[in-house]
């Protein structure tokens, strides 16, 4: 119907990301919407830039992914003045929620949960030392997950977080800041499972586990969050065993509210969640690569 | 003709064709809307370019500005939610601590004699872990002052806003504008920035010159943090990374000299408005991908430094060609 | 004489060694697990590789009076060139080739910026910052692009004679461009150059080619520190690849002691500096500190050792120092009467 | 007594200074302070305005001992300088160079308006009507030369000093200045005046303070003194035979042509001249300031590039587009500013003496260290640079023996045509009488040479013709008998109508 819809991405920083641009620009054609893309290189400032001149411009609806939760009062009061719908992709806002339309996307504290509860009963009643690889200090992801494992594993006392450092959500840093776990824990003896807060880090961190000469997804059992690509085929090759799902198509669900929306003025639910699901080496891991790989992670 | 204010000229005259181009291709872009964004959008890099212009005229410059916003923001929103203090009182307070923390950056880049460059990344990373510290969450500000300070504007005709931590930028530039080129700390600034060793046998009291100078950019960065505050509504650790080289380029783009002693604090909002064109114009556009948004940012700083000196060196062919 | 030179740099590195192994006493340890060397302080040899790589090409940079913040966004496009053309079934040898090629071409880029249309080296290769990452991403499409071939990923994780490949890289990279400087007249040409331009372009030195021969020079050491860190990976992330590591390349070599303001150089003290900032790195990591901590932690110590290493503090000991062999002599002059 | 210095004491690493030097100024008198290269003037005034510490010694002023922590203070003080390189800042407007710390201010902002006028006014004593809103960097040493003097007149309530104040001036100008400064002298000041041009301290001074190597070796009234005797305090030994008894020789041999330079110029710098060089022959540059000379031989030097004209030998043409493609050609160029054209002040003596021989064999073959290191050895004892050792960096040297060093790089490279511009300047009597002497040998030689000197006297001395310019333009040509000072004078001041023109700016 040649809608303008602004999509106001927070950068392309992880190869989710990257997936989530294009499944957005890819909906956005099937459904014969004129896409206005930003890209905000991380940064809040020129992502209320960039919705402030969607208003300026006029669009039908704005599809907002927030680089942290708070501080969008007024940009979105500005929006709504203008009488454009906001759509919230993949995290969420602090505002009052009548500022938006609805928002999309999985609840964080409950993947690091899932994770959590994954890694409690595949140990059963063992002693297990885990190490940590956080993401980026100070985000929210980073924040969210953590929170969300540490309360599935509270209670049960045979776990431990003995080491926990930021990987800054990268291969290269995990695979770093991995090496001098395993050099601080007995050359890595004593870790008994890694919790990963992305799968970018896992990878990294499962090299430097085999480059130790330990056997990674055996000696070490690791658990991570997004369900990118890669992940699948470590699985795949028993290197890795766990991962749970963000999936990067929220704006899918996001057009079908908007386009509900538009057509009849109905008004959605306030939280859309995608479902946190989990894979592990049960899941046709080879499988659910191929159905990935080329969704621009 | 005065030769020293030919980049200043070229850089306004670029920045104006500039807008005709973007005008052209979208007619909403001169809507008052767009130009009270630009001011809104910009005021906290416009305040802290002032700062940067100065550091720079004085042949310094300084990484830490972005992290010290960063801090800012978030120190006023623990405050805020940790206390009962006004926000008035969190802000001279905040004031005090990014002046006295610029201050020291100054301080040692005097008495030890070491580089600005390294001293002020170390302030940078200090800063920004000083916000860790404080807060790894991005704290919301929920206090009535601030809803009215981000409620207050002028509704310009044709529905644009001129917002308080616009004119606040405006008001900024103007009194650097006086403080650079109006005061005998201003033209000691201009003569560290034209040799240090000239400068002292002149009688430039290098250190005091330099204290202030720093703690005047340190000064700057709290206040562009109070308007980040302002314009966010909230504090966060990770905000601003990297604004330092957005404020610098934006100074080079006014037509500042890096090597210091050389420029125009006029020319710093013209750069700035400048990097803020840059940005309207991607988002309106609305086509680039993420990869090609940072190659266009690129490119089209790249163009405006050529078009700059290209500018430059033909009106000064044809002043010295008038001559003979 | 070059003992002297280096002897804060040792100085410091060694007090930090002591440091570390306070907070964390198995430091030192080095044992050998099947023909290869393992242990801290061979991680840092190894960790450290692509800030020392960078930190050379940077030297000369800063040599001449100019600074090159582009190193970390060449590496991306390196490391994205080098997996893509892996990736694409080139074979190892021209992947290796190309990815150096798209490093001195991003170092010709920036040094005809500076030398030959006369932009500032901060704006120049602040420029190529910006677009840089862009450029890799393009060429990755922003996905992590990872390759499996066994001999490109040997340049991150293999070894030679018990000690890291990329270890024995930088320690080739290094020794061979300090001894090209000091055997040939280039270093001299290059501290001329950058003490003064003017003076050294009357006196018959090629002054732009010599500019944009240390941009190409940077441009290469960022392409194999870019190629060591996507070998390491076994991917191409072009989003993060060296992001903000010119910050630390910059650090390094003023730990080193040379002057930003161009001059004098010693590329073996910058190397010195990146081991310390390595060492630093390492140690925080060992140490098991909240991660809030880290950038405090860094930025102190970093401070501490300039501070220590600052001219002004050196001129000042140095009196100190001679006022008290003085008075000592005094002493033992009236001692002796 | 209005300012005493006691047993002044000052030692650089390596170096003693000021070896316990005592100095006395009265008010009301020019007092010349003389010596060698190297002696320690500069550092004797450095002392004493803070812009280095002494090591010991006593320094009073009206009696009253002061320590002067910084410039500033001395500046508070009523001591007003002039630094021996000039030591303004080119990116400043004249206005704001002139009035620098004492600008004019209104409820506490700088009045730029009454700056303006201020500064004008302070210029027309010294017959300078230019645009003071302009850049000092656009304006010529010498031009920036008088400014410097302008404002340490200006800041000195008490004492004036003045650090080869004269060094790039004309003499019209430096009669300009000495009436100023006998102005000065009658309001009671006390002034001290270095110089190396001996018959301006005759001409202008009250009472003469040697210094060598550090140490004061005698204080006396001028009128007491006699040029030999002054000399023979400064150098320790007579000088055997000076300058002007060399004029004679030479003068009329043929030279066979070696270069022609045909329709050379550039817009706006200077207009196109032809110029024919002769083998072994000096050829002697002569106007006022600004009147093109140095932009003669940046042309002929292709420091820019000239617009039109061509170059050529015997051999054929001459490609002169750069420096390097210029010392290709074989020339070489000692240029007027040392500080920013000439030295590369952090490298060693030895380093910047090889440094052109250097780029010409290019980086791959580095001079062996041995023969850098004759080299060096060699240079410094024919041209009497005073250090402590070849390895000292030149930016610690004094003003003349840098000079000595610039001159030292391009006789190492023995180009058959060197061009020359103001070569002695700063350069102390002894030394400038050896490189008058040097020319001689080196033209002997087979070299050609062209210099430009703003001291008439060294140009009769050694130049074979002398050119002379005005506006821009090449006006004149002496040869033989007619290389006179006074037929020079003439010849540079025919116009006097546009005399005035080109010391005004634009
Ligand atoms: N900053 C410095 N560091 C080391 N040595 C210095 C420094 N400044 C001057 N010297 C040395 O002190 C001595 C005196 O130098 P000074 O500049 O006072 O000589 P001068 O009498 O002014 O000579 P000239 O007539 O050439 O100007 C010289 O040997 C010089 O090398
Ligand atoms: N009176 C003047 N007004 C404006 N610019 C001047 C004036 N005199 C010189 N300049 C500029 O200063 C620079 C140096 O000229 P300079 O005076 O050195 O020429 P010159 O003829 O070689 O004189 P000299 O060698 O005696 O100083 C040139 O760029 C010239 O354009
Ligand atoms: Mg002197
Ligand atoms: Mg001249």
């Amino acid at each position: 119907e040649g809608e303008t819809v602004g999509f106001a991405q927070i950068g392309s920083e992880s190869g989710w990301r990257a997936a989530e641009t294009t499944l957005t620009k890819q909906q956005a054609e099937e459904r014969g919407i004129d896409l206005r893309f930003s890209d905000a290189q991380q940064k809040q400032e020129n992502q209320i830039a960039a919705i402030r001149s969607f208003v300026a411009q006029g669009v039908d609806a704005i599809l907002l992914a927030p680089v942290v939760a708070t501080g969008w009062d007024s940009v979105l009061e500005e929006a709504q003045e203008a009488e454009i719908p906001v759509v919230l992709l993949d995290r969420q806002v602090d505002s009052s929620d009548d500022l938006y339309l609805t928002a999309v996307g999985s609840d964080l504290v409950h993947e690091g949960e899932v994770a959590g509860e994954w890694l409690v009963n595949a140990v059963g009643d063992e002693e297990c030392r885990i190490v940590e690889l956080q993401g980026t200090t100070g985000s929210t992801p980073a924040i969210d997950r953590k929170t969300g494992f540490e309360n599935a594993i509270e209670g049960h006392d045979n776990l431990e977080i003995v080491r926990s450092q930021t990987g800054d959500f990268t291969r290269a840093q995990g695979k770093e800041v991995m090496e001098s776990f395993l050099q601080a824990e007995n050359g890595g003896k004593d870790i008994c499972a890694l919790y990963a807060h992305n799968d970018d880090m896992a990878v990294g961190a499962i090299q430097a586990i085999k480059e130790a000469g330990l056997a990674p997804g055996d000696d070490i059992l690791i658990v991570s969050i997004d369900a990118v690509p890669d992940i699948f085929k470590a699985m795949a090759d028993g290197e890795a065993n766990a991962t749970v799902e963000l999936t990067p198509n929220m704006a899918g669900p996001a057009f079908d509210a908007l386009e509900a929306y538009w057509a009849d003025g109905t008004m959605p639910e306030k939280f859309i969640q995608t479902e946190s699901k989990l894979y592990t080496q049960e899941n046709d891991p080879m499988g659910e690569y191929e159905t990935r790989k080329d969704l621009g992670y | 003709m005065n030769t020293r204010a030919l980049p200043l000229y070229a850089t306004i005259v670029i920045f104006l064709i500039a807008y005709a181009i973007c005008w052209l291709q979208f007619p909403a872009m001169l809507s008052t809307r767009v130009i009270g964004n630009l001011l809104t959008d910009n005021a906290y890099l416009g305040i802290v370019a002032v700062g940067m212009t100065l550091v720079i005229l004085s042949g310094g410059i300084d990484l830490s500005v972005g992290s010290v916003i960063a801090f800012s923001g978030v120190f006023i929103a623990v405050m805020l939610r940790d206390s009962s203090l006004h926000p008035l009182v969190v802000f001279a307070m905040l004031l005090a601590l990014t002046t006295a923390f610029g201050a020291a950056m100054g301080f040692l880049i005097h008495r030890l004699a070491m580089p600005a460059f390294i001293v002020t990344l170390a302030g940078m990373f200090l800063a920004r872990g000083a916000a860790y510290m404080l807060s790894i969450d991005s704290v919301p500000i929920t206090h009535p002052f601030y809803e009215t300070m981000q409620d207050t504007y002028w509704l310009m005709p044709g529905k644009g806003r001129l917002r308080l931590i616009g004119v606040l930028m405006l008001l900024t530039v103007l009194a650097g504008m006086v403080i650079a080129h109006k005061t005998r700390f201003g033209a000691s600034v201009y003569a560290l920035g034209g040799g240090e060793a000239a400068a002292r046998l002149m009688g430039v009291r290098q250190g005091r010159t330099t204290v202030l100078v720093y703690a005047f950019s340190g000064c700057m960065a709290g206040l562009s943090g109070i308007v980040f505050s302002i314009y966010t509504g909230s504090g966060y650790s990770l905000a601003t990374v990297g604004t330092e080289l957005t404020a610098i380029a934006a100074v080079v783009i006014g037509g500042t000299l890096l090597t210091g002693g050389a420029g125009y604090m006029f020319g710093t909002l013209i750069g700035v408005l400048t990097m803020g064109l840059i940005q309207t114009y991607i988002v309106f556009d609305g086509t680039l991908s993420s990869w090609w948004t940072k190659i266009v940012i690129g490119i089209l700083l790249l163009v405006f430094i050529l078009l700059q000196k290209g500018l430059l060196k033909l009106s000064q062919s044809r002043l010295a060609g008038g001559v003979s | 004489m070059l003992l002297k030179r280096i002897a804060p740099q040792l100085i410091a590195l060694a007090a930090l060694i002591l440091l570390v192994t306070l907070v964390y006493p198995g430091f030192l340890d080095i044992s050998i697990n099947d023909g290869r060397l393992v242990g801290p302080v061979i991680d840092v040899l190894k960790r450290g590789a692509p800030v020392a790589l960078l930190a050379v090409g940077m030297t000369l940079v800063i040599a001449t009076r100019g600074i090159d913040l582009s190193v970390g966004t060449t590496m991306a496009i390196c490391g994205a060139v080098a997996a893509w053309a892996i990736a694409a079934g080139w074979g190892l040898v021209p992947a290796l080739v190309l990815a150096l090629a798209a490093g001195a071409a991003a170092g010709l880029w920036n040094g005809l910026l500076v030398a030959v249309v006369g932009i500032q080296p901060f704006v120049a290769t602040l420029i190529l910052m910006t677009m840089g990452r862009g450029i890799a991403q393009l060429i990755t499409e922003g996905r992590i692009l990872t390759f499996n071939h066994p001999g490109f990923a040997f340049f991150g994780s293999g070894t030679v004679l018990g000690l890291p490949v990329p270890a024995w890289l930088w320690l080739l990279t290094g020794a061979g461009v300090a001894l090209l400087m000091r055997r040939s007249a280039l270093g001299m040409l290059i501290e001329a150059t950058g003490i003064n331009r003017r003076a050294s372009a009357l006196a018959g030195v090629n002054a732009t080619v010599l500019l944009i021969a240390v941009y190409v020079a940077s441009g290469l050491c960022a392409a194999l520190a870019g190629i060591v860190v996507t070998a390491d990976i076994r991917g191409a992330d072009a989003n993060n690849s060296g992001l903000w590591l010119e910050l630390d390349a910059i650090l390094a070599v003023v730990i080193g002691g040379n002057s930003l303001l161009g001059g004098r150089f010693s590329i073996l003290a910058a190397l010195l500096g990146a081991l310390i900032i390595q060492t630093i790195d390492t140690g925080i990591l060992l140490a098991g500190f909240p991660s809030e901590y880290n950038l405090v932690i860094k930025a102190a110590l970093v401070l501490v050792i300039l501070v220590l290493q600052s001219p002004r503090i050196a001129a000042e000991w140095r009196i100190w120092r001679e006022s008290q062999r003085a008075s000592r002599e005094a002493l033992a002059e009236r001692s002796r009467t | 007594m209005l300012l005493s210095i006691r047993s002044l004491t000052k030692t650089f690493p390596g170096t003693l200074a000021l070896d316990e030097v005592d100095f006395d100024l009265e008010a009301g008198e020019v007092h010349a302070l003389l010596g060698e290269n190297g002696a320690g003037k500069s550092t004797l005034i450095k002392c004493l305005t803070g812009a280095y510490q002494r090591d010991s010694g006593t320094v009073a002023l009206n009696g009253a001992e002061i320590a002067p922590g910084s410039t500033v203070e001395a500046q508070e003080l009523g001591i007003g300088t002039v630094y021996q390189e000039v030591n303004l800042l080119p990116n400043l407007t004249v206005a704001q160079n002139l009035m620098f710390g004492r600008e004019p201010r209104r409820f506490g902002l700088i009045n730029t308006r009454a700056m303006r006028a201020e500064a004008r006014e302070m210029l027309r004593q010294y017959g300078l009507e230019l645009d003071v809103d302009r850049d000092l960097g656009n304006y010529s040493v010498a031009i920036q030369q008088i400014i410097a003097i302008a404002r340490a007149v200006a800041l000195s309530g008490k004492v004036l000093i003045l650090d080869e104040p004269t060094a790039s001036l004309d003499a019209r100008e430096v009669e300009m200045v000495f009436d100023v400064v006998r102005g000065l002298r009658e309001r009671g000041l006390g002034i001290v005046f270095v110089s190396h041009f001996l018959d301006q301290v005759f001409d202008l001074t009250d009472r003469v303070t040697v210094l060598r190597n550090g140490r004061k070796i005698v204080t006396e009234r001028t009128a007491d003194l006699n040029r030999m005797s002054l000399i023979e305090h400064m150098l320790g030994r007579a000088l055997e035979n000076e300058v002007e008894q060399q004029s004679a020789e030479g003068a009329d041999t043929a030279h066979p042509d070696l270069l022609h330079f045909k329709g050379i110029g550039r817009r706006g710098v200077v207009e196109p001249f032809d110029l024919t060089v002769g083998q072994g022959e000096v050829v002697g540059l002569a106007g006022l300031l600004g009147s093109g000379r140095t932009e003669s031989a940046e042309l002929m030097f292709g420091v820019r590039p000239a617009q039109t004209g061509s170059a050529r030998d015997d051999k054929g043409p001459l490609d002169l587009k750069n420096p390097r493609a210029a010392i290709a050609a074989g020339f070489g160029f000692a240029p007027e500013d040392r500080k920013t054209d000439g030295v590369v002040a952090d490298l060693s003596i030895r380093e910047n003496i090889v440094l052109g021989l250097q780029a010409r064999r290019g980086w791959a073959r580095p001079i062996p260290r041995t023969e850098q290191n004759r080299l060096a050895d060699d240079y410094i004892k024919r041209l009497d640079i005073r250090t402590s050792g070849r390895e000292k960096p030149v930016g610690d040297l004094s003003g003349g023996n840098q000079q000595k060093v610039v001159l030292a790089r391009w006789l190492a490279m023995n180009p058959r045509f060197l061009i020359l511009d103001e070569p002695t300047r700063g350069i102390d009597v002894g030394a400038h009488a050896e490189i008058l002497r040097l020319i001689h040998d080196l033209t002997d030689a087979g070299m050609s040479v062209l210099v430009i000197s703003s001291e008439i006297e060294e140009l009769v001395a050694v130049s074979d013709r002398v050119i002379v310019l005005r506006d821009r333009r090449h006006v004149a040509e002496l040869r033989g008998e007619r290389i006179a000072p006074d037929t020079i004078m003439r010849a540079i001041a025919k116009d006097d109508a546009k005399d005035g023109e080109a010391a005004r700016c634009c």
